[in-house]
């Protein structure tokens, strides 16, 4: 049964303590100073006093018809059909960066070869989260199939229109 | 989007780039005559003798109207080799587009005129002697002496394609000599300046930083000059989030980005204009407020409109109506939406009325001189330098004198002074007008290849008793010079200054003239001295008239390249908003100095028009030639022709001749859609016969899926080789590459009636060769 | 730690209007008829319906080099400071070995013969100047930098889209 | 909503549905993701022990999160969260903050001291050798012996940071049985709000168990995501948001949290009392207090009305930086939306001339609005007895073995002397007496007045980047006789010392507070061993086995249990009735059901909060202290709250501000470092490589400073060496940086910075003159003028 795990990050709950970013790089073994396999990053808008902040954590989106691996001239990644996880084979990547140029995101790292999330298999494989989903303090950042993700998405929202506190005014589309 | 994922697919990356390639190989016949260096090898370039290399800050002149953009010329041994960034220069904030680096071939090419030359041979014979300069300028000026004699001064013209830095050392000595005959080619830029200076007492430009929508009308940022700010605003709107809507033929990388695509035939701009303003004036969208207050003969305007609803405009465009509803409903009810009109619109017999149907779509929605709409440009510090033409010197009797009008006499002299349509100017020649020209000067402009009816201007240049040329490389119509005398390029040249927006700097020269020659500049001053008007031409003395120039701003011009080698900055003034009493009384440039309009108000009914005889509000008028108003040439012409004023690599009739330019552009090409090609057999990159109801013309084939398939597109101005990638020259007639071979040189349907600008419309037929 | 420069092309910002190609042309006075740098469309959709994007593509200065790789004389070399893979013409023999190998069809060969192809304006970096094409893009498409810069550059201008354009949907209209 | 995580990962586990997966670097650098991942994870699991303990995050100052250690070849190789333990939300959160990922980095850091040392070159040159620790151990006790004798007990001062566990047992009960009442307070957190809070209203609380009631949540200077992410505070708030609760902020900086507020308020640092007042003024001036409340449980409340009248929104706007109009705007929603509750934190009450006034004021402006322990309000928290009686030690120090002199002996009392003597009045575990402030202990080795301290020590601190002054504070460690410190990391204020002592980390010795450990929650009580996780490095000693061992030297065994750590830890253990071996071999921890259901919460437990204040109400009118001797015992502490402000400031010192234009101050706590320490661990310093200052673009420009340059932050005490950091949430007028850059990282090859001028130590510019403390709790401001330039 063809099973599409991600990511859902509620931009809301999102406060950049970079717990996530360092979890990864700790879980991985990865050294300071070279590649982040996730990032968290900010875009402000608008000056003293109106400020915007929004805050945002991001890495591999793990698409359905991932840019990097249609451009892949040596078949270095594929997608895992049993969770829809985008894996790279590090012996065949020849480092030529063109899946850089093709992915939307800018995901791709490169320590001699292409390094990005492969969403923690080792700990799916034990039952567990993703290292920066089991990490994050406040709850922003969530795992699951496609349906979960959504579930927790509409809940939300529904939530606010219920509102338990102010009553809410219908938002007509 | 197509279903391959993203932008690039598979299939792409190698044999995409392989074809691409091939498709060059084969055209390259290495010919001998190449001074490129041949190893490319770093190392070895390191190892050669260390060389003198100098880098000198000065203005590209690689293409048309308006100021060059700011480079640092590279000089090696003396040698100028290539072209570095300038980012003080705000034109382009250091940018260059393709032709600025292609430069040194074009200032070191075999095709440079070296020196002074008379014609020895027959007339079209192409035979000339070697003069001096000082002999020519001689020879020129006792022949205008004697040809004003016989004839009175009127019987000199001179032709000249858009406004150049030097057009207005033309119109100073058509003064000094006496005559009103200034040929203007009527497909560029003074042709909207007018329709709108009349409807809104202004050309108020497209506030790109602060609008959330824009209309691209008929404009090409990237073709003509993707280094200046037209680019860099369009990507910064994007990228801010504004939405784009594109109003053209056919679908340019500006397009590509835009939100909406409008794929309008070329030459029904006006029947899109008139249709716009029925929806929104119809559906009450209009600013009604504004328009009591500030617009004049809204009634007229409203009764006038109902004759052309979206559903009239839909088979002469081609756009369904209903996305021209949508299109004039997000315009009017988007509040910060601006109009970037350009050159599209311009080459139709109802281009004035397309022009004024944007300027009445401004003024009905309000968008006038408001943050993000259509604004009038903020005044700057500097004060500005001293303007060539005698513009106080022109009287009626002068303007009555004029040989043929491309403006209406009672809105003589336009911005241009007195200004004749350079298809007249020939015309007079054969005869065909008030009284002949008999001595024509072309500084920088190849008639036979810019205006209509080319075999009647090669019958023209045959019969003129007495013709000029001024350039920097071989022209079209040399042949038939009696006098050739070649210019400076702007890199061999050390004036004049360069004034964008609130900054100005001096040109310094880059390298030593190659040959016998000055400046465009100094060859008028030359002229005009010789002549005996020395007193009006600072008797020849360039320097003094340069710094006369710069006396407003307190220095010399000597001060301003020393003292700034990098340009002086201004500080702008804050832009102001809203000043609609000031804007719309506006004076106008004719004799008597009256206002743009009358009323003080935007003239959605124009009086002054009326009063000379033209329709007082915007009409549809019919193509000479094409699907809705000639449906009967269908059956031998099914398709809809038109061709492009400029392109990235090339300006109008020049630069074929530049080898790095060249290569990317080889052929004259037609851009067909593939559908039409393959249905008459036709392979991308075949030899095709293009042929119309007045010629014929031979063209490659190029697939182009983003155009109408029922219109074909090509780039005008094509007739010069290459020698070094070993191309010959183009027959100019019937045959050649010529696109002005194709149109009507009917009178009545080959002007605006108004404005005289050119129909470039037709119906063709396309079958491979 | 050894370098890796290398460039990006934003195809959002590139407008096709050659400037790279001229530029890097004129730079290195390279041969007529061949290109060390290209810019290629690719259309999609069909009439009215159609678009299209452009990529300005040169060498992509692999980390393992397949023209390196299949070399027979040596002439092919990844420079360890910047990372750019360069020739050397002296060695070159012409045997077009590297053009097959390479999955880009990169290699060139000019009037000389030898293989040629974009050395990453090495003699410009040294200088401190961005390659010629960096440097004149007039859409500020084309990008130059370490991976990692780049890489920080692509995502915080995707961040940045996200956010603008979702706007955290706050369902009560306060 | 159910707990999706917990069905998810048992969903995940069942289904075993993920087959073979790409294997992971396991220790190595790059990602092996070719090999089967399941043969890497089989020959992983066998060498991989999974150790349970608690987090270094926050240094040793408090014990919160429960963590489970990976352990490969006896060596550290990961961290998680415990599920079990509840940290954060509660059981089955793993969370973690950044910090705690550097567990790896932390414990391998070459920062390390290894072995006892003893200084060789002069004081400060930093030249050391190593010893014994019989050599070492044996010349503290001497010192101390002959100190005792020749000038009194009183003659030894021990520096300690805020909540370090040890400290409050083994190290407090040291000091009383050796006499010295000097156990000296850095008054920098904690400490200076909660007793402002108690002699006000009798009570602090930081509980967020009743959020979702509240229908207001000010949150008024608390920098909760950057000094306790994990701990479950921001996650409350942002539930709150998100069930609709309305948020103000009152901060300097747009800091996250905020940057979510339905308003931000962004005040002058330093001037948070004139905010208070005025908002008082208002509340009080229109009526909108609470009459009931006021009639009922507040003295003095007449008194208070007429002592804000002079404090008018129109007055406070000048000083605060916010326009009249919002602050009036601000009071009437606070008093008019209820259920209000407002969340203090140390940028309140803990480093400001006036911070005790401030804090009475905003207890004040909660207490008249009748918002104290009301459902949504301040809610005092609930009282749930614990189900593992634990062996308070906190509390036994055997404070009784001091000489009867020994409050009259405090060399300079953090608080005021009178009320440290009335420990029944300010609760037996918030505050510890006797103590006195670390920084005027310092200052006395110079002036010999009252007397000179003779012996000091320090531990788990780092003075040189802690107090006001570090020229001050090098000059008195120079000057005093004897000087040792015992620490992990090799800070400034060691290169000083006569003796250095290699202290173990956290996962290095398996000893216990338990009391801190324990984790109180409705459905029952649980309690986690902290492990010994691996061996310790080098020759170091955990700091408690120091006290227990320096006790049995000094003579004290027979009251420091015999120099015996497990008997120490059995004897907490003994009233739950759990042996210590049961404990550790419990990986899982051990929870205790509540045998008989918890009663429902009680609210408005007025009689029993306000029963240590005068007549037994909120002292709006302070009669607890007012009139009373001040800290410094040179004035007398005012009735009701005074505003005074920073000691330099815009409106405070208008002619100083010609010369210095600029406001400086620092954030206490960031979510990438503990205070001053931290920056040498790689993770964290590869996030902030610069020491940076926040400054608004706009102000930046006009001194031609790049976003990214370095610049010069010049004051009249000090000046310092800074990178910009371009952020648009800030004042025009306001700078903020970040205490604490002297440690290296050599991994990133990043220096660290010196404490002194010319370096990048805040403290360098503030205003050292103890008449410019706060004169209840001796809080040093942090608020001073600076003028700036490109370097």
């Amino acid at each position: 049964m063809k099973r599409q795990y991600g990511f859902y990050v509620e931009l809301e709950r999102c406060i950049k303590c970079w717990s996530c970013e360092v979890a990864c790089k700790a879980w991985k073994g990865i050294d300071a100073g070279t590649v982040s396999l996730r990032r968290v990053i900010e875009i402000t808008s608008g000056e003293f006093p109106a400020v915007k902040r929004t805050f945002l954590s991001m890495s591999c989106m793990h698409c359905e018809k991932p840019a990097c691996e249609a451009v892949c001239p040596t078949g270095a990644i594929s997608k895992r059909p049993e969770d829809g996880v985008v894996v790279v084979d590090q012996t065949k990547c020849i480092g030529c960066r063109y899946c850089f140029f093709a992915c939307p995101f800018g995901v791709p790292q490169y320590d001699k070869t292409m390094q990005k999330c492969d969403m923690c298999l080792d700990r799916l494989a034990e039952g567990k989260e993703p290292a920066c989903v089991a990490t994050c303090p406040t709850r922003a950042l969530h795992f699951g199939t496609m349906e979960e993700l959504s579930k927790i998405a509409q809940e939300k929202v529904a939530k606010r229109l219920a509102g338990s506190t102010q009553p809410s005014v219908l938002v007509s589309k | 989007m197509s279903e391959e994922t993203g932008f690039i697919n598979r299939k792409f990356s190698r044999r995409t780039f392989l074809k691409a390639t091939g498709a060059l190989g084969a055209a390259v016949a290495l010919s001998g005559a190449h001074d490129t260096l041949l190893q490319k090898n770093v190392a070895k370039a390191a190892a050669a003798a260390p060389a003198e290399e100098k880098l000198i800050p000065t203005f590209c002149a690689m293409c048309g109207p308006s100021a060059g953009c700011g480079i640092l010329a590279k000089v090696v041994d003396g040698k100028f080799v290539g072209i570095e960034p300038m980012p003080e220069c705000p034109l382009n904030n250091g940018k260059n587009c393709p032709k600025a680096h292609a430069a040194p071939q074009w200032v070191y090419s075999p095709e440079r005129l070296k020196y002074p030359m008379k014609r020895v041979g027959k007339k079209g014979e192409g035979k000339f002697q070697r003069i001096t300069w000082d002999e020519a300028i001689k020879l020129i000026a006792d022949k205008l002496l004697e040809l004003k004699a016989k004839y009175g001064p009127e019987s000199l013209g001179t032709v000249s394609p858009a406004r150049r830095s030097y057009s207005e050392y033309i119109y100073r000595f058509l003064m000094t000599h006496g005559s009103p005959n200034y040929g203007h080619s009527g497909i560029c830029a003074v042709q909207r300046m007018f329709v709108l200076s009349y409807t809104v007492g202004a050309v108020p430009s497209a506030d790109w930083a602060n609008a959330d929508l824009i209309l691209l009308w008929g404009k090409q940022p990237i073709y003509s000059g993707s280094s200046k700010g037209g680019v860099q605003s369009f990507l910064a709107a994007k990228e801010r989030g504004a939405k784009i809507i594109a109003i053209k033929p056919t679908v340019e990388s500006d397009v590509a980005k835009s939100d909406i695509w409008v794929p309008l035939r070329p030459g029904t701009d006006a029947a899109l204009g008139l249709a716009m303003i029925n929806v929104i004036i119809n559906e009450k969208l209009y600013d009604a407020k504004f328009v009591e207050e500030w617009c004049y003969g809204f009634d007229q305007l409203k009764a006038h409109i109902q004759q052309y609803p979206p559903e009239w405009a839909e088979p002469i465009t081609g756009v369904p109506a209903e996305q021209i509803k949508t299109v004039a409903r997000m315009y009017a009810t988007t509040p910060k939406a601006a109009i970037d009109v350009s050159n599209g619109p311009e080459h139709a017999r109802a281009a004035n009325d397309a022009i004024r149907c944007i300027g009445i779509l401004m003024a009905i929605t309000g968008h006038l001189d408001k943050k993000g709409c259509n604004v009038w440009p903020s005044a700057s510090t500097m004060p500005s330098p001293r303007g060539v033409h005698l513009f106080d010197r022109y009287t009626q009797e002068w303007v009555d004198k004029l040989l043929g009008y491309e403006l209406p006499p009672q809105f003589q002299p336009f911005i241009e002074g007195t200004s004749c349509s350079l298809y007249r100017l020939w015309n007079s020649v054969l005869g065909g007008e008030k009284y002949p020209v008999r001595a024509i000067i072309a500084p920088g402009s190849q008639s036979v290849a810019s205006t209509r009816g080319t075999k009647r201007i090669l019958q023209a240049l045959e019969k003129l008793e007495f013709f000029v040329i001024v350039d920097v490389t071989r022209t079209s119509d040399m042949p038939w010079a009696d006098v050739v005398i070649p210019v400076c390029t702007m890199y061999e040249t050390d004036h004049p200054f360069e004034v964008s927006g609130n900054w100005i700097m001096a040109r310094n020269r880059v390298i030593e003239p190659l040959g016998d020659y000055k400046s465009d500049y100094e060859f008028w001053l030359d002229l005009g001295t010789a002549c005996g008007y020395g007193a009006d031409w600072w008797n020849g003395d360039i320097k003094a008239h340069m710094d006369w120039r710069l006396e407003p701003l307190g220095m010399t011009y000597e001060e301003l390249r020393t003292k700034y080698p990098r340009g002086r900055k201004y500080d702008p003034k804050p832009p102001e908003y809203e000043q609609y009493a000031k804007r719309f009384a506006a004076k106008s440039t004719r004799i008597d100095k009256g206002p743009y309009l009358p009323q003080g108000k935007v003239a959605l009914y124009n009086t002054l028009f009326e009063a000379a005889g033209f329709t007082p509000m915007p009409v549809w008028r019919e193509l000479p030639e094409g699907p809705t108003a000639t449906p009967e040439l269908l059956e031998k012409y099914p398709l809809l022709m038109s061709d492009y004023h400029t392109s990235r690599t090339y300006n109008a009739a020049w630069l074929r001749h530049v080898p790095y330019l060249r290569e990317i552009e080889p052929y004259p090409y037609l851009q067909i859609h593939p559908d039409t090609a393959k249905a008459r057999g036709i392979n991308d990159g075949d030899w095709v016969k293009v042929e119309s109801p007045h010629g014929w013309i031979k063209m490659k084939a190029q697939y182009y899926p983003g155009i109408r398939p029922d219109v074909v597109f090509a780039l005008h101005g094509w007739w010069q080789g290459c020698k070094e990638l070993g191309f010959e020259d183009f027959p100019l007639g019937d045959g050649g590459a010529n696109t002005n071979n194709m149109y009507t040189t009917d009178p009545e349907k080959m002007y605006d009636p108004i404005i005289t600008a050119m129909t470039s419309q037709t119906l063709v037929q396309v079958t491979k060769i | 730690m050894a370098k890796q420069y290398g460039f990006w092309i934003e195809i959002d910002r590139c407008v096709e209007c050659y400037a790279c190609e001229v530029a890097c042309k004129a730079e290195h006075n390279v041969d007529l008829g061949i290109k060390w740098r290209r810019v290629t469309n690719v259309w999609s959709g069909s009439f009215p319906n159609v678009t299209f994007k452009t990529i300005s593509l040169s060498c992509m200065h692999c980390e393992k080099p397949a023209c390196e790789a299949v070399c027979p004389t040596g002439a092919i070399k990844k420079q360890p400071d910047t990372g750019a893979v360069t020739v050397d013409q002296t060695k070159c023999i012409g045997c077009h070995y590297c053009f097959f190998a390479c999955p880009f069809g990169v290699p060139q060969y000019g009037k000389s013969g030898a293989m040629e192809k974009c050395n990453l304006c090495v003699e410009r970096l040294a200088k401190g100047q961005e390659p010629k094409c960096v440097s004149t893009c007039p859409g500020n498409a084309l990008h130059f930098g370490t991976m990692e810069e780049l890489s920080k550059m692509a995502q915080e201008k995707a961040a940045k889209k996200l956010a603008a354009s979702t706007q955290p949907s706050v369902i009560v209209s306060k | 909503m159910t707990d999706l995580r917990m069905t998810r990962r048992t969903f995940l586990k069942a289904t075993g549905a993920l087959g073979t997966v790409a294997a992971v670097g396991v220790g190595g650098r790059r990602l092996l993701q070719s090999q089967p991942l399941a043969k890497a994870l089989a020959a992983q699991a066998e060498e991989v022990k999974i150790i349970p303990t608690y987090c270094h995050g926050c240094a040793a100052t408090a014990v919160n999160c429960a963590v489970l250690v990976h352990v490969k070849d006896g060596k550290m190789v990961r961290i998680e969260g415990n599920p079990d333990a509840g940290n954060n939300w509660g059981v089955g959160s793993t969370s973690l903050c950044a910090k705690a990922h550097t567990a790896v980095q932390y414990e391998y850091s070459p920062n390390r001291i290894l072995y006892p040392m003893k200084r060789t070159g002069a004081k400060g040159e930093g030249k050391f050798v190593r010893i014994t620790w019989e050599e070492a151990m044996s010349t503290i006790v001497s010192k101390l012996k002959e100190a005792k004798e020749k000038y009194g007990p009183e003659s030894y001062c021990h520096l300690v940071s805020e909540f370090y566990p040890p400290r409050d047992q083994v190290a407090r009960r040291f000091l009383n049985l050796y006499g010295t009442p000097n156990y000296c307070e850095c008054c920098l957190c904690h400490g200076p709000r909660y007793l402002a809070a108690t002699v006000t209203i009798g009570f602090c609380s930081e509980s967020t168990d009743d959020w979702n009631n509240s229908k207001l949540i000010v949150n008024w200077g608390s920098n909760c995501e950057n000094s306790a992410v994990n701990q479950g505070q921001p996650h409350a708030l942002l539930n709150a948001i998100a069930n609709g609760v309305k948020y103000v902020d009152i901060r300097p900086m747009m800091d996250p949290l905020a940057s979510k507020a339905d308003q931000w308020i962004p005040i002058r640092p330093g001037t948070d009392c004139a905010l208070a007042l005025a908002i008082l003024n208002v509340i009080i001036g229109e009526g909108l207090y609470d009459a009931d409340f006021v009639r009922d449980w507040c003295y003095g409340f007449d008194r208070l009305a007429e002592h804000v009248k002079q404090y008018t929104p129109e007055w406070a706007a000048p000083i605060t930086g916010i326009p009249a109009d919002v602050i009036a705007n601000l009071a009437r929603e606070m008093a008019t939306t209820k259920p209000m509750v407002i969340k203090t934190g140390n940028g309140v009450g803990d480093q400001q001339r006036d911070g005790t006034s401030a804090m009475a004021a905003i207890c004040l402006i909660e207490a008249i609005t009748g918002n104290l322990d009301v459902p949504g309000g301040n809610y005092a928290g609930d009282n749930m007895p614990s189900m593992i009686p634990l062996r308070n030690f906190m509390v036994e120090t055997l404070l009784d073995r001091l000489p009867s002199d020994a409050y009259d002996k405090l060399l300079a009392p953090s608080y005021p002397r009178f009320l440290q003597k009335m420990p029944q009045v300010i609760s037996p575990v918030g505050f510890h007496t006797p103590q006195s402030a670390s920084y005027k202990v310092l200052e006395a080795v110079l002036t010999g007045k009252p007397y000179t301290p003779r012996v000091i020590s320090a531990q788990q601190t780092s003075v040189l980047s802690q107090l006001r002054n570090p020229k001050m504070v090098s000059e008195a460690l120079k000057k005093v006789d004897f000087f040792f410190v015992m620490d992990q990391y090799w800070s400034p204020a060691v290169d000083y010392a006569d003796i250095v002592l290699p202290a173990c980390s956290l996962y290095e010795h398996g000893h216990n507070s338990f009391f801190l450990g324990v984790k109180n929650r409705p459905d029952g009580t649980w309690i986690g061993m902290r492990n010994k996780v691996v061996e310790p490095m080098g020759e170091s000693r955990s700091d408690w086995e120091f006290w227990l061992d320096l006790g049995a030297r000094m003579g004290f065994a027979a009251d420091m249990w015999g120099g015996d750590i497990e008997r120490f830890m059995q004897e907490q253990l003994e009233p739950a009735g759990i042996k210590l071996e049961d404990l550790r071999n419990s990986p899982r921890g051990i929870f205790v059901k509540r045998t008989e259901p918890l009663p429902p919460r009680e609210y408005r437990r007025y009689a029993q909060l306000f029963k240590n204040l005068p007549h037994g109400k909120v002292q709006c009118y302070n009669e607890l202290i007012g009139g009373k001797p001040d800290a410094d015992e040179t004035g007398t502490l005012p009735y009701m709250p005074e505003y005074k402000g920073p000691p330099e400031g815009i409106a405070q010192t208008p002619d100083l501000a010609k010369e210095y234009p600029l406001i400086f101050s620092d954030v206490h706590a960031y979510r990438l470092d503990q205070h001053s320490s931290y920056t040498g661990l790689p993770y964290l310093r590869e996030l902030q490589p610069y020491p940076w200052v926040k400054i608004n673009p706009e102000t930046a420009k006009k001194y031609g400073i790049g976003n990214g340059e370095w610049m010069k932050v010049e004051s009249p005490h000090g000046w310092v060496k800074m990178v910009a950091e371009y952020f648009e949430g800030i004042p025009p007028d306001v700078l903020m940086s970040k205490r604490g850059w002297w440690q290296k990282c050599d991994e990133l090859g990043l220096p660290g910075y010196s404490c002194l001028d010319g370096g990048s130590e805040v403290n360098v510019l503030y205003n050292g003159d103890r008449e410019k403390f706060d004169k209840c709790s001796c809080q040093m401001a942090k608020q001073t003028l600076v003028r700036i330039s490109k370097l």
